[in-house]
């Protein structure tokens, strides 16, 4: 799991590369959250197109990252999702309460 | 139905080892040819199970997990997943949706997803003793599809 | 050396399993972060010892076949293939290029490239018994490269 | 292992897709020789670019269409060998006797 990224006029661009599980979750929820602290963004858009696969613990990520955003008043976004992350947001009822949208 | 197939694979419970295991028993079902979501299921379906033993069963020690997956000849890929961890005192209540001891790194959805993506789940579980979750799934043949 | 992680893997011996096997310990070995040459080239010794299995320990039988996989501290990897089937005569002569007891379906160079493509192979042997093949590759580190 | 192939003024062109092993060679020996004796070519070209795994198996292969070759007095060609199986062929030595090329 590689997450790189850029801010530009308040928005934080993460870009997921890789397979996101609880392996690579921890480091993951580390670099998210140093990144959103650092800039402390209005929008935060989780760049899903270089993941190749994600498990339950990719959820937990999303609801935190989510919590965060909504702590200083910006909001999450999640695009780019391929089909198997896809299946697991669509499973978990996530696309409910987050703006979730596919490849 | 006669087993046309079966491995048995055993494995630290080590972080790293997650993607070892879903990519094995991919490999394995390979041989059903199946579609690449039902492959994608059953990576997601295994990820959970095996990241639970890792996280819940065996929280402060690197344990020992077994996982077994079968070929039947109705083409259906079985497979279960096996710790000597800490075990569930209440097997329903862990199944809800949301339900999780694992704080917020947990979302609480695991057994949720492997409910969803195999046809069957059952688990067997003593307190002290261990777990055991054994999933189905039927893989349709590719002339069906 | 101390073992940093491992797993066993067992399945029967079926032609079909040859993809599964290497595949799997391809997987294991993802951990030590290989070359793609690397891997190849485990994939292909892995390959030649479980082919050896199917082919000549079992000729009339499908019998059973253990794979362990071993990272080591210093990044070595270890793999050893055992069956329990009709076992090596003459160890040495076996392991000569182009020795076979296959007939036209086989080449006889399957030893010379689990030598060719491992640091070490060892093959440990009993008529009747059955066969163990171990074989280790050191995968250097990324930095180092 | 799916072998595919055409005929064009003498030279029989077969396409090798997919892992030739043990367990793939056999069906690939028997498609490979029933094309040599239905068109009796004077060159058969097998073209290895979609070869995503050899083993030792591919050398008995490579060897038994080489002697069926000479038989009716013509020549073998391996082309497009990607690098594993490359590997597996220079391990052999078999490159002394047969025609290779790599991709
Ligand atoms: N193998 C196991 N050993 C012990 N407890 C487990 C095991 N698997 C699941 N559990 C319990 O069931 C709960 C729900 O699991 P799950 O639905 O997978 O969600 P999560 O893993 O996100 O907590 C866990 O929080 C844990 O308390
Ligand atoms: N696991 C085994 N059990 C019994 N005999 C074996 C085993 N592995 C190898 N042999 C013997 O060693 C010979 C040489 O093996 P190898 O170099 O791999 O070439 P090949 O498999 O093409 O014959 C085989 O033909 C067989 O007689």
């Amino acid at each position: 799991m590689k997450i790189t990224g850029y801010c530009k006029q308040g928005v934080l661009t993460l870009n997921f590369n890789g397979e996101l599980d609880h392996h690579s979750a921890r480091a993951a929820m580390k670099a998210l959250g140093e990144r959103i602290d650092a800039f402390m963004p209005r929008e935060c858009v989780l760049n899903f197109k270089e993941l190749t696969f994600m498990d339950s613990s990719g959820i937990a990520l999303i609801l935190r990252a989510d919590k965060r955003m909504k702590e200083i008043d910006g909001r999450l976004l999640v695009v780019n999702v391929p089909a198997q992350p896809m299946r697991v947001l669509d499973a978990s009822g996530i696309d409910r309460l987050i703006n979730i949208s596919g490849k | 139905m006669a087993v046309a197939n079966y491995t048995k694979i055993e494995f630290l419970g080590k972080s790293a080892n997650e993607s070892f295991a879903r990519s094995a028993a991919a490999c394995f079902a390979a041989q059903l040819d199946p579609t690449l979501e039902e492959l994608g299921d059953l990576k997601t379906a295994v990820s959970e199970a095996v990241t639970n033993c890792i996280v819940h069963a065996y929280p402060n020690e690197i344990g020992r997990i077994q996982m077994k997956c079968r070929i039947m000849g109705d083409d259906t890929f079985e497979v279960s997943i096996k710790d000597w961890g800490c075990g569930i005192e209440d097997i329903k209540k862990a199944m809800e949706p949301l339900f999780t001891t694992g704080g917020e790194d947990r979302s609480g959805m695991g057994f949720s997803i492997m409910e969803c993506f195999m046809d069957t789940v059952k688990v067997k579980s003593k307190v002290g003793k261990g777990t055991t979750v054994t999933m189905k799934k039927k893989i349709a043949r590719k002339k069906s599809r």
